[in-house]
């Protein structure tokens, strides 16, 4: 990351931040165009018509429409990490429909967006986020904002 | 009415829910033996003990058909495990009818049993960063109702559904239940109460989700013959469906993180749950019209109602019309969880999909007391789990 | 020779033992694509997944089946995931058996995957003093080896058997194994090595107990008639017998602390182990007599020696002089564990079982390269785990 | 117990130290007197032809002979106790029918026993044993040990 905030755990090859922005990384099957979000840690590929095992990487639209949303009023259990010293927040949770992909991912909302801001249908922009370790060590992860 | 397919429910039984501080081994043992009592059958007769996994009770709750065999005294039947989510009981009734169907075994007892801690489902220990249900709590915190949220929202925004259609599921599930000896939660509850419950993943309110639970439940099945020559034949398992999800999934079902892409490929007509009770239905010739109830899952409120269009009771849209007509209450045409639901029960996971047999034995016998559906004759149970599990359970008269 | 109660052995396939730093569902779809591969159907052509559950490996491992499904891509087949200790395997295929044979299923494909941890195997987390796998280890320290310690020693004052003959055991598991591809151990052993081993549990050395270790295996079972169809039904599973002990237990079996109390009840004429496989014999009117090798789980070498004699293949005591003369080597009258056994492979839980299958297939179609046993037409897999859990099957040629 | 050492975990009903002595106690059926060892936590009987739910409390023979033996030379995992600032000494595990119950119960060997010590077949006698937790807490286990 640019910003030097390392990857949450497992999701080292599921974003990048470039030249073009911070983008959601999907495994493409290279023989029939599946794709698979989180990419497959395994060979081979979504789709039960399909043996091939190879994957390439595939930057997912950044942009989507707002599928649903829910929000966390209570804190969630652990692995959920607890930083030390702070209270817990509520924070919204978004799956947002990506045009393109006809797929649907989800992601927290930016921490600054309350469950009321949101309404089914509206776009939604793909933002950095950040989420703090039960050690208290920032970690990177995808958020979803409502467009500007 | 026999039919090459059908199985005999041959006697059921369970222990009420709720926390009693017993372990799951000594839930599971009162529902057998209510069970083998209800049936007319020895433990000795059993043939194969078929028993759903519960995965927070060590050892033994891996291996519940072998936990439940010793405490009731090896006699050398085999034992049958088997875990499948919240489908698990389904899962089991679905292992001891293909041991019958098969020849295999006479006569098999199914038995579901779980103690469940309070507060949120969590992974298990660990860190485990290629485990779905893992990442979903580690990355975004999605705890079961969060997923049951975004449904119920997206059920919000394309039916226009309100708090108050969800409250309404509680209010009648809640006055079924409080007929029910079995139930966890047996005090009415009215609307007011339900939209004043604190919220805990938007729309849904403490009252809107189901509780967990402690709880057991077990069902004695046989060979069509042995059930006939035992004069025990009245009520009959004539399907049950627990396939799978189709690629591309169009929903981002629990515990994952995303939908399949439909950009490589075109989803089937139906839904994955709407799959699960059309194909049970296929499977035995009857349809939604022949239903007199059904159990389904009421994971939270909104989701009965998804379950009322999915099962065919109605068409798309229509399933708040449906409980406002008072169709699916208790002396409405077609009652939904007559036994209360898990709103009333709380989720024993391994022992609900069984319990939702027992209540439809109990009402296709008449023998369902105060919360008996009048003159019924058949019923469906549903259910789904996370990781793509889910099952259907039609259960008939004679 | 096509029985009613038999079904083909349409493909197999495994994924070569060993920590490979892989998951369990990528060992697990190796050995799945191998054995679809070996069977010459697709995927598709799959109505039903059996999977051995892990219970080491977060939620997946508890659904194995249907983490299988899923990366292989969902096509909406049922699934069915069970668990039975160390006969997981075994307990897979008879789950699989029985929807062929009671019609709800033509083609079946089973799979046990795993990754183990090194050292012991040690109880799930918490303090859980009404599971007696947790008891033994927190009262006792009896880890399973200490069991089979006790069981070896016990032998060898009832047998006379000695340290050099466990030994023996190894030095030709070794030497079977050094020939299989799919073995995690490749070298010979000779008995000096295995007698200066470092001991574990007395009389029980390094050498002479099975390692843990990753692994998997598939088969893809069918339906006689469409095995006949595909012309693939060569190899049939004739019997598969998971039956659980008889009280009262003459034998303090892991995980319990004691054996059951005989002054109240008179054992079976048969022990369990014993029983698990002549009750297979019977089921298919095959003897020891008709097995032209057998697989046995050979937890410790002393545990190879009690497996003969309690499969038939020679009278009690006899054991060791069946060994000495070879008749259990590659090239002996009836070889056990010609695919090197646990010995070579260490032990994967819910593969293990299905390898043996794998192996009594590949060795009946004359597939088994290095280590064919030449001519085999029968043979016996026989396991057994903790908590009364056991099975035997028997494969055939057609 | 009469030197206030507290009963391990879970075994609070295994035994009793009285003036009769130490005794690991069964639970015996009231019908069928069949005996389980250690006592059922839950309501039944072990025998399969039995539908009583009742049991008493049944002291077993303090002797026995040696059914086998074995022990361990490794630290078992955990949640065997690994006292603090200790080595880890192997120690012997025995297997003793006794000849009135018909019945086989394992359990540690006193600490100043070897396996060297033992041989199938030898008289046991069942004495008081100790095992120190992982927190340093001495704990009341039974042992067997060789006849005097
Ligand atoms: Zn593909
Ligand atoms: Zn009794």
């Amino acid at each position: 990351m640019t910003d030097g905030i390392p990857a949450a755990p497992g999701t080292d090859t599921w974003f990048r931040e470039g030249p073009d922005g911070f983008v959601l990384l999907a495994g493409r099957c290279t023989a029939c165009g599946a794709l698979s979000f989180p990419p497959r840690p395994i060979p081979g590929c979504p789709n039960p018509d399909c043996d091939a095992l190879e994957q390439s990487v595939h930057p997912l639209s950044t942009t989507g429409s707002l599928w649903s949303y829910t929000d966390a009023r209570y804190v969630p259990p652990p692995p959920y990490p607890r930083p030390p010293d702070t209270e817990f927040s509520p924070y919204a949770l978004a799956a947002v429909e990506l045009a393109a992909e006809q797929m649907i991912v989800l992601g927290q909302v930016a921490p600054d967006v309350a469950v009321s801001d949101l309404t089914v249908g509206m776009p939604m922009d793909l933002v950095p986020g950040v989420l703090v370790s039960s050690a208290g060590v920032e970690e990177r992860v995808w958020n979803w904002r409502p467009s500007a | 009415m026999s039919r090459p397919d059908s199985v005999a429910v041959l006697g059921v039984g369970m222990h009420p829910w709720g926390n009693q501080g017993k372990s799951f081994v000594e839930y599971g043992l009162v529902a057998a033996r209510a069970a083998l009592a209800d049936a007319g059958v020895t433990w000795r007769d059993v043939q194969l003990v078929v028993g759903g996994e519960t995965i927070r009770n060590g050892y033994p709750g891996f291996v519940a058909a072998s936990a439940l065999s010793q405490a009731l005294g090896w006699q050398g039947a085999p034992v049958a495990s088997c875990y499948a989510a919240c489908a698990t009981g389904a899962q089991a009734l679905s292992t001891a009818r293909a041991h019958i169907l098969a020849g295999l075994a006479d006569v098999v007892l199914v038995v579901g049993a779980d103690t469940t801690p309070k507060g949120f489902f969590a992974p298990v220990g660990g860190d485990r960063p290629d485990d779905p249900d893992w990442l979903r709590f580690r990355l975004l915190g999605a705890t079961n109702p969060a997923y049951f949220g975004l449904y119920a929202r997206r059920r919000m925004a394309l039916r226009g559904s309100t708090e108050a259609d969800f409250a309404a599921v509680k209010v009648k599930n809640a006055r079924a239940g409080s007929l029910n000896p079995y139930a966890r939660f047996r005090a009415e509850v009215d609307a007011e109460t339900v939209l004043n419950s604190p919220m805990v993943s938007d729309p849904l309110r403490l009252l809107q989700i189901c509780a967990t639970s402690d709880g057991a439940a077990a069902v004695v099945l046989a060979s069509e013959e042995y059930a006939r020559r035992r004069n025990r034949d009245a009520v009959r398992i004539r399907a049950v469906s627990a396939i799978t999800p189709e690629y591309p999934r169009t929903v981002p079902d629990f515990p994952y993180l995303a939908s399949d892409s439909m950009a490589a490929g075109v989803p089937g007509t139906r839904t994955f749950r709407e799959s699960l009770a059309w194909s049970a239905y296929e499977a035995c010739g009857l349809g939604p019209e022949d239903l007199d109830l059904a159990e389904v899952y009421d994971l939270t409120t909104a989701m009965e109602l998804d379950w009322y269009e999915e099962i065919g009771l109605c068409e798309p849209g229509e399933a708040e019309k449906l409980l406002h007509d008072g169709v699916t209450a208790l002396g409405g045409r077609v009652p939904v969880n007559p036994s209360g639901g898990l709103s009333s029960f709380g989720e024993a996971i391994p022992a609900q999909a069984i319990a939702q047999v027992c209540e439809l034995t109990w009402q296709l016998r008449g023998d369902a007391g105060a919360h008996q559906v009048q003159g019924a004759r058949a019923g469906v149970a549903v259910n789904q789990g996370l990781f793509g599990h889910g099952a259907a359970v039609v259960v008939a008269r004679a």
